[in-house]
Order: C-alpha cells, then sequence, then structure tokens
C-alpha cells in the first residue's frame, strides 16, 4: 500500500511575544529531500518559526501539520521523527562527549556506544569522545550537537544556525552532511545567514524585518 | 449557552459589560453596607459572652468569606483560561486577585483586633487566623509569579497554574493548621461565631455579605477593565474607544 | 453616648471598621487608578503609531 | 509502511531510568551541589542553639520544629538546581522534544533530585537530632517523617520551579510559591516528631503525612509537566 510521503506543513502561523507582532502569517511546506533555509535579518522571528514548527511554541494562530495531521494529536509520533539542534548545543559540560549523546539519543532510540562513535567519527572529534564537554572549544561542542543530529537518525532535521563557531572545514561537513540527508529523502529545515552551498533542492524562505 | 460563552470571551464585550455593571453593583454595594451596618452597629444586641466586641463579626466574617470566594474564582478563571484559552478569564483573574488580597488582610487584621479583647493578645495562632495568613502567602506567590514574566500571556498561564494548586491546597493547609491547634489546646478559648445566631444579629451580616459581594464585582469590573486595555491594545477598537 | 463607646470595646471596634472603610477606598481608589493608567498607555501608543 | 511512523521506540520507563542514570552521574561530577544544602542544612540547625543562648530544655522542646523548618529550607535551596541549568543550555528542549511524555521526564527528573537531596537530608538528620538532643528512640520517627517530608517537598518544589524556570530571578520566588503550599507538610512532620519525643503515639501524624504524599506524587508530576509547558514556550 502506498502512502502519502512524510511532511511537514506549517500555514498562516501568527506568534506574538507581548506586543511584538513577531511572526504574521508564515506559512511553509517541506517534503523528503527538500531543504529550506530560512533568512532574514536578526530579530525577525527565525529561531521562533523553528520552535513553533518543532512543537515547543504554539502560536496565536495557524498550524503545523505533520503528514497532513495537527502535531497537537501525534506529538510522540512527531516527535520521533524530528530532530531539533538549537542555538544552544545542549551539553553538560560535567559529562563526556559520549555520555551527553548516549543519554539524549536514547530518549529515543535504542542505540549502541559504536554507533555513536561513528557519529562523532563523522563529524570529527572522535578524539573527543572521552574529554569532559567542559574543555571542548566552541566548535567542537557544536560539531558534538551535529553528531546527535545524525545518532538520532530522524527524517526530518531542524537546525537554528548549524554555521556558528565553525571553520571553513566545519562548515563544508555540515554542507555535507546536509546534502547526505537530503539525497536520502530526508528534510531539512534550517536557519542560517551563511549560504549554503547545495544548488538543488534548495530553497529559501525570507522573514521580512 | 455556548454563544453567551463565546460572547463573554470577546474583549469588547467585556469591556462594555464591565463599565455598564460597575454603577449598578456598586449603588447596591453602598445601600447594602449602609444597611448592614445601620443594623449590625445599631440594631443588633450586643452579645451575652463577648458584649460590643462582636459587632467586628460585621466586617471580619465578610472580608474572610470574600477572601477565600476571591482565590475561589481566581483559580476556576484561571482554570477555565488554560482549558479554553480564554485571554478574558485571565484579565478577570489578574483583576481579582489584588481585590481578594485585600480582603485577606482586611480578615487579618479585624481578627487580631477582635482576638484583643477575647484572648488578651492581638495574635493568638487561632487556626482561621492561621489559615488565613497562609491565604495572603498564597496571593502574594500569585501576585508576585505574574509581574515575574515579561510576556504576559506567559505571566498568565503561570498565576492560573499556581492559583490552581493553590486552591486544591487550601482545605489541606486548613485542616492541617487546625489539626495542628488541636495539639495546643487551651491557647485559644474563645471561639469565632455561634452556631445559633438570633435573627437581628444575623440579617445585617448577610447583608454586609451581599454588600461586600456587589463591591467585589464592582471592583473588579473597573479593574477588569483597565486589564482589557492593557491586554488588548494593539486592537483596532481599543484605539476606537479611547479616541472617541 | 453609650453607642461611641461600644460597651468598652470602643477601641477595638472603631478600628476595624475604619480599616474596613478604609480598606473599601482603596479598591476603589486603586482601581479608578489602574484603569487610568491603562488608558493613558493606550491613548501614548495611539499618539506614537500617528506620529 | 505509513508515513507516520511509529512513537517512540524507547518505553516510558527505560528512557525514564535513563534520565535517572543520567542525573546521578551529574550529581557524582558535581558533588558540591549535593553537599552545599547539607552543609547549610547543619549551619541552620546550629544557629538555633546560639539564638536561644544554650537553654537545653527549651531546645529540646524546639528540636522537632527546628529540625524540620532547618530541611524546608535547605530542600528549598537545592529545588533551583532541578531544572534551572538544563532549560539554560537548552537540554529542557531537547528533552520535551524527545517524544517521551513530560510527565514522565519530570518524574524522573525529580525522583533523581530526591535522591540526591532529600534522601541525603534523611542520612545526616540524625547528626543534626543527636546535636539538638533528639532522643534516639524518636528517630525512627523522624527518619521516615523527613523522607515522607522531603519527598513531597521534592514534588511541590517541582511545581514552583518549573514556573519560575524561565525566570532570572526565579530564587526568591520559588520559596515565596513553595513554602505556603508546604506548610501542611511542616505541621504533620514536625508534629509527628514532636509527639514521638513526648512518647506520645506519633502513628496519626504519620499516616496524614504518608497521605500527603501519595496525593502530592499522584497529582504534582502533572502540575509540574503543565508548568514546564508553560514557561517553555
Amino acid at each position: 500500500m502506498d502512502s502519502p510521503p512524510q511532511s511537514l506543513t506549517v500555514e498562516k502561523i501568527h506568534v506574538w511575544r507581548g506586543d511584538r507582532h513577531v511572526l504574521k502569517g508564515v506559512s511553509l511546506a517541506l517534503g523528503p529531500g527538500e531543504l529550506l533555509q530560512v533568512a532574514g535579518p536578526n530579530g525577525t522571528g527565525k529561531t521562533t518559526l523553528l520552535r513553533v514548527a518543532c512543537g515547543l511554541l504554539r502560536p496565536e494562530q495557524g498550524r503545523v501539520a505533520w503528514c497532513g495531521h495537527p502535531i497537537a494529536g501525534i506529538r510522540p509520533q512527531f516527535q520521533s521523527a524530528l530532530v531539533y539542534a538549537a542555538h544552544e548545543p545542549a551539553l553538560k559540560g560535567d559529562l563526556t562527549a559520549l555520555e551527553n549523546l548516549r543519554y539524549l539519543v536514547g530518549l529515543k532510540r535504542s542505540i549502541r556506544t559504536t554507533e555513536l562513535e561513528a557519529a562523532l567519527e563523522r563529524t570529527g572529534v572522535a578524539a573527543c569522545a572521552h574529554l569532559p564537554v567542559r574543555v571542548l572549544s566552541a566548535g567542537q561542542r557544536r560539531r558534538v550537537a551535529l553528531a546527535r543530529v545524525l545518532a538520532m537518525q530522524s527524517p526530518l532535521w531542524m537546525l537554528d544556525e548549524p554555521f556558528t563557531n565553525l571553520d571553513a572545514a566545519g562548515s563544508a561537513l555540515v554542507t555535507d552532511l546536509l546534502r547526505e540527508h537530503v539525497s536520502a529523502a530526508g528534510m531539512a529545515l534550517v536557519v542560517a545567514h551563511h549560504e549554503i552551498a547545495l544548488s538543488a533542492r534548495l530553497r529559501r524562505l525570507e522573514l521580512p524585518g | 449557552m455556548w454563544t453567551w460563552f463565546y460572547r463573554l470571551a470577546s474583549p469588547p464585550y467585556v469591556y462594555r459589560t464591565a463599565a455598564a455593571l460597575t454603577p449598578w453593583l456598586m449603588t447596591v454595594a453602598v445601600i447594602a453596607i449602609v444597611c448592614g451596618l445601620i443594623g449590625g452597629l445599631g440594631f443588633a444586641p450586643p452579645d451575652y459572652q463577648q458584649g460590643d466586641a462582636f459587632r467586628i463579626i460585621y466586617v471580619h466574617v465578610p472580608s474572610a468569606y470574600m477572601s477565600l470566594f476571591c482565590y475561589s474564582a481566581m483559580a476556576v478563571a484561571g482554570a477555565i483560561g488554560l482549558i479554553w484559552r480564554i485571554k478574558m478569564s485571565y484579565a478577570l483573574a489578574a483583576a481579582t486577585a489584588p481585590v481578594g488580597a485585600s480582603f485577606t488582610a482586611l480578615a487579618l487584621v479585624t481578627g487580631s483586633l477582635w482576638g484583643r479583647p477575647m484572648w488578651g493578645t492581638y495574635w493568638a495562632w487561632d487556626p482561621r487566623l492561621t489559615s488565613e495568613l497562609i491565604l495572603l502567602f498564597l496571593y502574594a506567590g500569585v501576585m508576585s509569579l505574574r509581574p515575574a514574566f515579561e510576556d504576559p500571556a506567559r505571566g498568565d498561564r503561570a498565576a492560573a497554574l499556581l492559583s490552581i494548586v493553590g486552591f486544591v491546597n487550601v482545605p489541606i493547609i486548613h485542616y492541617s493548621v487546625q489539626w495542628w491547634n488541636s495539639l495546643h489546646q487551651g491557647a485559644t478559648i474563645a471561639k469565632i461565631g455561634k452556631p445559633s445566631m438570633p435573627g437581628s444579629m444575623l440579617w445585617p451580616l448577610l447583608t454586609m455579605l451581599l454588600g461586600f459581594m456587589c463591591f467585589y464585582g464592582a471592583v473588579v469590573c473597573m479593574r477588569l477593565r483597565g486589564e482589557v486595555l492593557n491586554r488588548e491594545r494593539q486592537s483596532a477598537w481599543v484605539r476606537e474607544a479611547i479616541k472617541s | 453616648m453609650n453607642f461611641w463607646a461600644m460597651g468598652g470595646y470602643a477601641r477595638f471596634v472603631w478600628p476595624c471598621f475604619g480599616l474596613a472603610g478604609l480598606v473599601l477606598a482603596w479598591n476603589v481608589w486603586s482601581a479608578r487608578r489602574f484603569h487610568a493608567a491603562a488608558r493613558v498607555r493606550v491613548a501614548r501608543a495611539i499618539l506614537m503609531t500617528e506620529e | 509502511m505509513n508515513a507516520l511512523a511509529e512513537g517512540p521506540e524507547v518505553s516510558a520507563l527505560r528512557a525514564m531510568t535513563l534520565i535517572v542514570r543520567r542525573e546521578l552521574r551529574l550529581s557524582f561530577r558535581r558533588p558540591e551541589q549535593v553537599l552545599q544544602p547539607l552543609v547549610f542544612f547543619l549551619i541552620v540547625t546550629t544557629l538555633f542553639p546560639l539564638g536561644l543562648s544554650l537553654q537545653l530544655s527549651l531546645l529540646r522542646d524546639m528540636a522537632p520544629g527546628v529540625l524540620w523548618v532547618a530541611a524546608l529550607l535547605s530542600s528549598l535551596l537545592s529545588l533551583d538546581s532541578l531544572f534551572k541549568s538544563d532549560a539554560d543550555d537548552g537540554t529542557l528542549d531537547q528533552l520535551a522534544l524527545s517524544g517521551q511524555s513530560l510527565t514522565a521526564i519530570v518524574v524522573a527528573k525529580t525522583a533523581a533530585h530526591w535522591l540526591v537531596s532529600g534522601a541525603a537530608l534523611v542520612l545526616v538528620s540524625p547528626l543534626v537530632g543527636i546535636a539538638l538532643g533528639i532522643p534516639v528512640s524518636v528517630f525512627p520517627t523522624m527518619l521516615g517523617s523527613l523522607a515522607l517530608g522531603t519527598l513531597s517537598l521534592s514534588w511541590l518544589g517541582a511545581i514552583g520551579a518549573g514556573l519560575t524556570v524561565g525566570l532570572k530571578r526565579g530564587n526568591v520566588l520559588v520559596s515565596l510559591v513553595v513554602l505556603p503550599l508546604a506548610m501542611p507538610l511542616l505541621i504533620f512532620g514536625a508534629g509527628a516528631t514532636d509527639r514521638a519525643a513526648a512518647g506520645i503515639s506519633s502513628a496519626g501524624a504519620l499516616y496524614l503525612l504518608g497521605s500527603l504524599c501519595v496525593f502530592t506524587c499522584t497529582l504534582a508530576p502533572f502540575a509540574a509537566a503543565a508548568a514546564l509547558r508553560i514557561t517553555l514556550e
């Protein structure tokens, strides 16, 4: 039986923050193999849009749907298909990189240490696996957070500024990972100022100032 | 029934209705309070045990009653707001809090002034007064939580949740304080309020109660208008209403 | 005169009623002020957007 | 295969054990966070005899109350760390998006928090009991009441911590919010210890404390999860 492909739709989202009308009727749609870059000046609600799309923030108006169902009703299924990497890397300084991954990824799927090590290897921080995150540089932390995104193996990625704190090699790595993910029919919603060097299947959503 | 419910949720309707209700409620309140005062101070006979000191009952009991009533109203309004996401019921909860807290403070002060001739001290850790004091702390918690949030919508919801939790706790606090007091029997002598009261003592009390209720209604309507304006600052109807 | 003496309890009874009056008056005053302040805020917001 | 994937493949119980293990490991890496409230507990109980100018008989009468007030205050201190650090570094968002129910997460986190704060406090309390002159025969009641009381307080505290997690100066506010709710715990807990010290049966107070504990354990997780949902947004 053929089922409709996985898709994320955000329809006419309105969000107020106190008196500020942050998001004014933003809509977007994302299907398999697509990458949507959200861009725009600071303070235009890019992070807010991402938080709405992943269900952390309930919009005053509008709806977010996953495979055609409003996410409020299918929260567990939606969340297990989703990985969100916020601006903060969500790592505990007192735990090692590996422990950090194990505890957060482990909530979503049962995972073996070797898989986690492979993910750290892929993002180039395998050497730091057993170091407390406290001693890592900002760029290395970003890479550990990327390893978490990889290890979750979710079809839908939502990344908030994945290029910050990364050197040229790191940025190239993010682009590579995004390309691989998208060509494997994954979906990605990325907030970035940075031009993403992906010609195929990249769309941009510019939020007005 | 539901259309009525939804109309109540509409800010302009609430704003206009509150404005229309205020003078009526205030008139009834003033009349009832004056009648209650005349009855309580003039016509009610002195208590056979407490003499004229018992007349404090005419402000103490209504304010103590209102303190609980306001807290319940706040919790119920908060629950309605959380369940149906109605902004106006948060506005009602926010308008109720300071009024309820002031009644609680009044009940405490009058209770302790009543306690002085009865117990020989202003504060005897009487169970009712102690519960009333804790209720004041609960009000303080709700009232300081709401403005702590930069986003008023979140402050409203947080305060609503806290008032519901507090509401569930009020009976527990009340009975625990009574249990605690039973350990130290002998500290309190006089029991406030008699099981049976002659009519000439009772009717002024009920009239005062009615007066306090209507007074609460009038003051909340006035505050509610302010809350509605604060919340709907951006909307067109508010601007029209203020311009004219 | 007996009435004002309240059977010797005057210094407890009258402060109670006085305080009750004060609290009621405070409620009316603060509610009015609250509403007025909200009106001023809206009026200011209107001025700012019209300029 | 349906486009809608199944729910989380990790069971709620497994997820909760994982969170408890994570919290415990974090506390062991930062032992000072566990020890500081305990030291505070000891210091506060030292203040009372000094303030009462060593009237030992008076002190002995007051001991259960002193012990309980100090326990309450030091448990409040540790509440701040319950959700705050996770909220600051974004872990709380990740937990909320983990596909597990927020209530289960709250239960796990609070249980772990009680293990390192409340249970530790119970273990230290005999020291304080001896210093305050509480007879050893009272210790079972004292320990039992403290265990039940701190557990309930952790649940109430989870609500308070959840409500204030996004606030910059939430610390004082937590006390303001939680302490009035905790007064019944103090009454029954100190009452039980008091009665045991006076040689009266403390069973009634302990039962009441136990029922309060069951009550908070069943309802507070939902309230705390709701609080987190409000403040996370």
